[in-house]
C-alpha cells in the first residue's frame, strides 16, 4: 500500500522523521541549509538516498582518493558506470566489481540475480557488450542448514540471471568462514568489450533535449534499497525491508540488445543505468556531471501499480530499467527502436539549464532541488580511526609451524577444505560457454576469453584473501592485488587495471575504519608498483550482523591483455617428463593460512610478508617466460601453499602424475602460505632457455604414473594416486551440502 | 490419509516477469480480453495424520520450506481422504 | 549453401551457431529475427539454444507461436534441414514438429558440461559424416534437457531410427532412454540439447561437431548441386 | 471483471523431480508423515468477459499455451468478480 498521508514538511523536522531515513541531525540541517527551506517528503527521499554510502560514498571518498587511478592503458577511470581500458586496434575492455551482500542476505537467489543484472547494465551503459561475468562470494561455514541455504541459492540466482541473458559466467572465487555467517558477501563483475568510438557518458547535455525512460516498469519494489544497504544487518531490518526485487533476466536481454543498438544513434547523449536509488540517482548524476538540470513529469513514468506516490517512484529499485537523454525531437525513432523489442521508450522530461532536478507528478511540482547538493555535494567524512588491540597482538607472535603428524593425510584434508576444494559444483551450473570465446572456462588460476576476429584474447580473475587483510589490513591489501596479478600473469597476460569492491564492517567503528585505510594503502601502493590501476568499483559497508563485522574483504577484480592466443597457459601439467620448478623461496609463514585454519581452527599471527619489487620481478620474468614458449604449465601458489599447487597441477590431466623433492622441514616447504611463489612445468627442451630467464629452483618432474610423490631428503613423505586425492578435492563440496 | 493443497503466490508488489510474459503472449494470440496474470506454485502434499494439529504441520512445512515468505504468500486447504 | 538462424526474443546462442557456420564451415548464414514471415530464400534452418521468452511457463512455449514458426513448419514439410539445439529444440517439441515433452533436469540444477555422446543412427542427413557408435565430445548446457515421451512413441523412435544421439556413460539430465536428440519420422528435423556449434575450434576444446554440420551440407549438395 | 484459477499438474505416468526432491527435503526435517509430494502451476488469469462463453476461451488458452497436454494436466475455477 502507498503512504496516503505523507508527513508534512514541519511534521518531518518535529518529530524527526528524516532518522528513519538515515539521515542525521546534522545532515538534516545541511538539507535546509542547502534548499533554504524545508525539505517536503519526497524531497528528503531524494536526499536520504543520494546521501546515503552506497550512492555518495560519504565515508570512504577520502580513502578512494588514495588509489592511483591515471595510466597510459586508461581511457575512462572511476566515476562512469564502469571504468574502460586500452587493448589496441581501437578495442578496449569496461569492467567493473559490484557488491549485493544485503540483498543477497535476505533473499539470496533473487539478491545475486538482481546483483548480476546490475552489473551488466553498468558495463552495457557504457555502450560495451558484456563478455563475461564473475564473481566474488563469501559465507559462513557449511555446517550450518542457513549457510548451505544461502550458497545454495545464491549460486544458482548467479546462474538464473547470467545463463538466462545469455553471458557466461566464466571465474570467481568463494571463501568459507565463520566471520560471513550472517552476513554472506555476493560481488559481480562484468567485463565488457567496447570499440573506442563507441564509448559512453552519463551526461545530460544539450538545454531541452528530451529525457527518456526506458525498459521495465517501475514499481514498488527495493523502495529505500540504497538506504538499506548502507546499514547493518539486525532484526529490527526484518520491518524495514522494501519489497524485494525480482531480476528478470528475460526483460534485460532486451534491454541490453536495444542499447547497443542505440547507441550506434547520433540521437543519444547520454545514458545510464537505474541502479540503487533507480530514478534519483540516474537523473540527478547524469545532470550533475554535464554541469545542467532536469525536469520530469512523473505521470509519464512507466507504472507497474497504480496510485503510486512521487515518492516511491522516485526511490524504487525496479530492475532492469535506464534513463537515456536524447537530442530533441527524435523521440520517435527511439521509441520504434525499442518497440523492435518489445520495450516502453517513454519520454519523461528534459534537460534544463538552472541545475534544478524538478518533478511534477498530477500538476504540482513535488520537487525542487540543486542536483550538485545530491550528487556532488554530498556530506563527506573523515571517521576516526584506531588500531586495534588484536593487531598489536598478533603482530607480537613469533612464525610457528602448525603440529602435522601425517603429511600425506593433511594434504588429502586440506583439499577437502571447502575454500579449496574443487568448486565444480558451482561452475557446472554457469553456462560458462556461451558465446563461444571461453578458451580456458573456470578451474585454472584467471579464465581466459579470444577476441573474435584477432589474434588477442582477455584473461580476468577475483581474488582476495581476507584471512590475511585480518591479520593485517595494510599486508592484505598487497596481496589481493598481487594475486590477482598472479593469476593474470600464470594465464599468460599482461595485467592492465582492477576493480575492486571494499566490503567491511561499520565505519563508525575505529577500529573498522582503521581496517579500511591500512587495507587500500596497501591496495594502492600494489596497483602502482604492478602497473595496474583501480578503474572502478564499489564499497559495501556496514557488513556486520548483531555487531561483529565480517573480515575485511577488498575484492580484486582484475583483467589482463593476451597478446597472443598462443601464449594462453594454464595450471594443468602437459606432459610426463617435463621439468617442475619452484618460483621463489619459502619461509616458516602460516598466519591466515589453510593449514593453520585447519589444526587450529581459527586464524592469529603474522600475515605472510609481500615484498613487492620481487612479486614484479618474477612476475616479469615468468610472463617473459610464457611469451617466449617456453613454459607448459603454470599456476600461483596460494591457499595450502606448495602441496596443493603440486596436487591441483596434476588434476584433470588424464593420468599425469608428480615427482618432488623438497628439503628442509616438510611442513613448511608443503604448506607454508609465502607469497610470490609459482610452480612452472617446462619440457625439458626449453631447460636451458627458461632457467637463463627465471630464477627458478628446479624440484622435479611430471610422471606419466598417475601418483604425488614427494620426497624429502630422499624420504618419501606423500606417495599416493592422484585419484585419492582428487576424489577427495573434486567431491568435497557436494559431500558438505548432502 | 490427508491430502493438503497448497497454493504459493508471489506477494503484491513483487515482480511476476513469468506473468508478464505470458499474459503478452495472450495478447499475441488474441485474448486481449485478458487483463492480468499472475503465475504461482501448487503443491499437492499427501499425509499420514499424527498427533500434532494437521494445521500446526502445514503452517510449519510452509514457513520452513514450501514457500519464501519474503517475497511469497501461501495459502492451503486440507482434505482428509479415506485410507486406500 | 545458405541457413537461417532464428532469432526469438531470449536466445543467446545465435550468434555461436552464426559464426560456427560461417567461420568454421565456410557456408552463408544470416540471423532471421522471429517476426519474419519468408524463409523460402533459405536452404537450412538453424533454431538456437538460449531462453526465449525468458522460458517462462515452459520452454519453448511462447516461442512457437512466433510468426516465423509458421514459416519453419514449411520447411519442414518441404523437406528443408531444420535443426533445433538446446532451447531450439524445445521450441521444435512445443511446436508439435518433434514428439515428445521437455522436463527439469533430474537433478533440478543447471548444468554445463562436456559430455559423451553417442551416434546411434549415423544415415540421417545430419550424421552421415559420423559412424555409428561413434562417440564424440559435446558440450551441454541446460536446465530443463530431461526428455519425456509416452511408451507408444518411444517405441516409435526406436523403430524408426528417429533416436541419432544418446548419451554416453551417466545420463546427465535423467532423459528417457538415454536420449538426447532426435528426428522426426521424415529424418530432416533434428532437435538435440547437446551444442554442436559450440564443438567446431579445437581452441576451444573440441571440434567434434563440425561433421554434424558438414553431413548437412553434404547431403544438401547431393540432392541439388547438378554437378556439371 | 472475471478471475480465473487455473492449475497446471503434471500427469499420473509423468515423474515430477521436483516434488520428489521437496518431498526427500521435507523428510530431512523430520516430517516423516509425508507420503507424497506433487508440484503443479497456479495461474490467476482476470479477464474481461466477452461474447464467448468463457469456458470455452479459458479451455482453448489452457491447451494451446498454458498446459502441454503432452506431460500436463489443467483445471480450472472461474469466479466472477465484481467490476472495481
Ligand atoms: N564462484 C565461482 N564462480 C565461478 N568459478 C569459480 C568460483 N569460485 C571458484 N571458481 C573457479 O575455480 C578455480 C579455482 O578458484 P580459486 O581456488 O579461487 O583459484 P585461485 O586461487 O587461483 O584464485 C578458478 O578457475 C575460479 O575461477
Ligand atoms: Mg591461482
Amino acid at each position: 500500500m502507498s503512504l496516503l498521508l505523507e508527513p508534512t514538511a514541519q511534521n518531518i523536522k518535529d518529530e524527526k522523521i528524516y532518522k528513519e531515513m538515515g539521515l542525521t541531525d546534522e545532515e538534516f540541517g545541511l538539507v535546509e541549509k542547502i534548499l533554504g527551506r524545508l525539505p517536503n517528503y519526497t524531497e528528503l527521499g531524494l536526499f536520504s538516498v543520494m546521501w546515503s554510502e552506497h550512492c555518495s560514498y560519504k565515508n570512504s571518498k577520502p580513502l578512494l582518493k588514495k588509489f592511483p587511478v591515471t595510466g597510459e592503458q586508461v581511457l575512462q577511470g572511476p566515476g562512469e558506470g564502469a571504468g574502460i581500458v586500452d587493448i589496441g586496434d581501437g578495442q578496449a575492455v569496461a569492467f567493473k566489481i559490484e557488491s549485493h551482500n544485503h540483498p543477497s542476505a535476505i533473499e539470496p537467489y533473487q539478491g545475486a540475480a538482481t546483483g548480476v543484472g546490475g552489473i551488466i547494465r553498468d558495463v552495457f551503459s557504457m555502450g560495451a557488450r558484456p563478455i563475461a561475468i564473475l564473481n566474488s562470494l563469501r559465507f559462513g561455514e557449511l555446517d550450518s542448514a542457513r549457510v548451505r541455504y544461502l550458497f545454495e541459492e545464491v549460486v544458482a540466482g548467479i546462474a538464473g540471471y547470467g545463463n538466462c541473458i545469455g553471458i557466461p559466467t566464466v571465474g570467481g572465487e568463494i571463501q568459507f568462514d565463520a566471520s560471513y555467517d550472517g552476513n554472506p558477501l555476493v560481488n559481480a563483475m562484468c567485463v565488457g568489450l567496447i570499440d573506442h568510438k563507441d564509448i559512453q557518458k552519463g551526461q545530460a547535455k544539450g538545454v531541452g533535449n528530451t529525457v527518456m525512460y526506458v525498459g521495465a516498469k517501475t514499481g514498488r519494489d527495493g523502495i529505500h534499497g540504497a538506504t538499506f544497504a548502507s546499514e547493518e544487518l539486525s532484526d529490527a531490518s526484518e520491518e524495514k525491508r522494501p519489497a524485494v526485487q525480482v531480476g528478470d533476466p528475460f526483460m534485460e536481454k532486451l534491454l541490453l540488445e536495444a542499447c547497443l543498438e542505440l547507441i550506434k544513434s547520433d540521437a543519444l547523449i547520454g545514458i545510464q543505468d537505474m541502479g540503487a536509488a533507480g530514478l534519483t540517482s540516474s537523473s540527478a548524476e547524469m545532470a550533475s556531471k554535464a554541469g545542467s538540470g532536469i525536469e520530469m513529469n512523473l505521470d509519464l513514468v512507466p507504472q507497474r501499480e497504480t496510485g503510486m506516490t512521487a515518492y516511491e517512484m522516485m526511490l524504487s529499485e525496479s530492475q532492469e530499467r535506464m534513463l537515456i537523454v536524447i537530442e530533441k525531437g527524435r523521440e520517435q525513432e527511439i521509441q520504434e527502436l525499442f518497440h523492435k523489442y518489445d520495450l516502453d521508450a517513454v519520454a519523461v522530461g528534459y534537460v534544463t539549464d538552472d541545475h534544478n532536478l524538478r518533478l511534477t507528478h498530477n500538476g504540482e511540482v513535488v520537487a525542487d532541488v540543486p542536483v550538485d547538493a545530491l550528487a556532488e555535494d554530498a556530506p563527506v567524512y573523515h571517521k576516526p580511526s584506531s588500531e586495534p588491540a588484536y593487531y598489536r597482538e598478533f603482530q607480537a607472535m613469533e612464525n610457528k609451524e602448525p603440529e602435522v603428524e601425517n603429511v600425506e593425510e593433511t594434504l588429502l584434508a586440506l583439499l577437502k577444505q571447502p575454500t579449496i576444494a574443487s568448486k565444480e559444483w558451482v561452475y557446472d551450473q554457469y553456462d560458462y560457454q556461451v558465446r563461444t570465446n571461453t578458451i580456458v572456462t573456470p578451474g585454472s588460476d584467471a579464465a581466459v576469453l579470444r577476441i573474435r576476429g584477432t589474434e588477442k584474447a582477455l584473461a580476468m580473475t577475483t581474488d582476495c584473501n581476507s584471512r590475511y587483510l585480518y591479520l593485517d589490513p595494510e599486508t592484505g591489501g598487497k596481496i589481493a592485488v598481487a594475486e590477482a596479478s598472479r593469476n593474470i600473469i600464470c594465464s599468460g597476460g599482461k595485467p592492465l587495471a582492477i576493480t575492486d569492491c571494499l566490503n567491511f564492517g561499520s565505519p563508525d567503528k575505529p577500529e573498522i575504519f582503521w581496517q579500511m585505510e591500512k587495507a587500500v594503502d596497501g591496495m594502492s601502493e600494489a596497483c602502482r608498483e604492478l602497473n595496474s590501476p583501480v578503474i572502478g568499483g564499489n564499497v559495501s559497508l556496514y557488513n556486520e550482523t548483531n555487531g561483529t563485522a565480517v573480515y575485511p574483504t577488498p575484492v580484486v577484480g582484475m583483467v589482463g591483455l593476451i597478446d597472443n592466443v598462443k601464449h594462453i597457459t594454464t595450471q594443468s601439467f602437459k606432459k610426463a617428463g617435463d621439468l617442475v620448478y619452484l618460483i621463489g623461496d619459502t619461509k616458516t609463514e602460516f598466519g591466515g593460512s589453510e593449514l593453520q585454519k585447519l589444526v587450529h581452527g581459527k586464524i592469529f599471527g603474522k600475515a605472510p610478508e609481500l615484498n613487492l619489487d620481487i612479486e614484479k620481478l618474477r612476475q616479469q620474468q615468468l610472463l617473459e617466460a610464457i611469451q617466449q614458449g617456453l613454459v607448459a604449465s603454470a599456476h600461483d601458489l596460494a591457499e595450502g601453499g606448495l602441496a596443493v599447487a603440486l596436487a591441483e597441477s596434476a588434476f584433470g590431466t588424464d593420468g599425469l602424475g608428480v615427482e618432488a623433492e623438497i628439503d628442509g622441514s616438510a611442513v613448511t616447504a608443503l604448506f607454508s602460505e609465502t607469497q610470490s611463489r609459482f610452480l612452472v612445468s617446462v619440457s625439458p627442451e626449453h631447460k636451458e632457455a627458461f632457467e637463463a630467464l627465471v630464477d627458478a629452483a628446479h624440484i622435479g618432474h611430471v610422471t606419466a604414473q598417475s601418483a604425488i610423490f614427494v620426497r624429502n631428503g630422499g624420504q618419501a613423505v606423500i606417495n599416493r594416486p592422484v585419484k585419492d586425492f582428487e576424489d577427495s578435492w573434486r567431491g568435497a563440496i557436494s559431500c558438505l551440502l548432502s | 490419509m490427508i491430502k493438503v493443497k497448497i497454493h504459493v503466490t508471489l506477494r503484491e508488489s513483487v515482480l511476476d516477469p513469468q506473468g508478464t510474459a505470458v499474459k503478452s503472449s495472450l495478447h499475441a494470440l488474441n485474448y486481449h480480453e485478458v487483463q492480468d496474470v499472475r503465475i504461482g506454485k501448487y503443491l499437492e502434499v499427501t499425509l499420514e495424520p499424527t498427533d500434532r494439529p494437521i494445521d500446526e504441520v502445514v503452517k510449519e512445512m510452509c514457513e520452513r520450506l514450501l514457500a519464501n515468505t519474503v517475497i511469497e504468500n501461501y495459502e492451503y486447504e486440507v482434505e482428509e481422504a479415506v485410507t486406500k | 549453401m545458405k541457413f537461417a538462424v532464428i532469432v526469438f526474443p531470449g536466445s543467446n546462442c545465435d550468434i555461436d551457431m552464426y559464426h560456427a557456420i560461417k567461420d568454421e564451415l565456410g557456408e552463408e548464414a544470416e540471423y532471421v529475427w522471429h517476426d519474419e514471415g519468408d524463409l523460402s530464400s533459405y536452404d537450412g534452418i538453424l533454431l538456437p539454444g538460449g531462453f526465449s521468452y525468458g522460458d517462462y511457463l515452459r520452454s519453448g512455449s511462447i516461442a512457437r507461436f512466433s510468426n516465423v514458426m509458421k514459416e519453419v513448419v514449411k520447411a519442414a514439410e518441404e523437406g528443408k534441414p531444420v535443426l533445433g539445439v538446446c532451447n531450439g529444440f524445445q521450441i521444435l517439441l512445443e511446436a508439435g514438429l518433434l514428439p515428445g515433452a521437455m522436463l527439469r533436469n533430474k537433478e533440478l540444477k543447471f548444468m554445463c558440461r562436456t559430455v559423451g555422446l553417442r551416434v546411434e543412427n549415423a544415415k540421417t542427413m545430419f550424421t552421415s559424416d559420423y559412424e555409428k557408435d561413434q562417440v564424440i565430445q559435446i558440450p551441454i548446457a541446460h536446465g530443463e534437457g530431461n526428455y519425456y515421451c509416452d511408451d507408444a512413441t518411444f517405441n516409435e523412435l526406436k523403430e524408426n531410427g528417429q533416436i541419432a544421439f544418446t548419451y554416453e556413460g551417466t545420463n546427465p539430465n535423467g532423459s528417457l532412454g538415454d536420449i538426447a536428440g532426435i528426428t522426426n519420422a521424415k529424418g530432416n528435423v533434428l532437435g538435440m540439447m547437446p551444442h554442436p556449434e559450440r564443438a567446431v575450434d579445437s581452441l576451444l576444446g573440441s571440434a567434434d561437431g563440425l561433421k554434424l554440420f558438414q553431413s548437412i551440407v553434404k547431403h544438401w549438395r547431393d540432392s541439388n548441386v547438378v554437378t556439371a
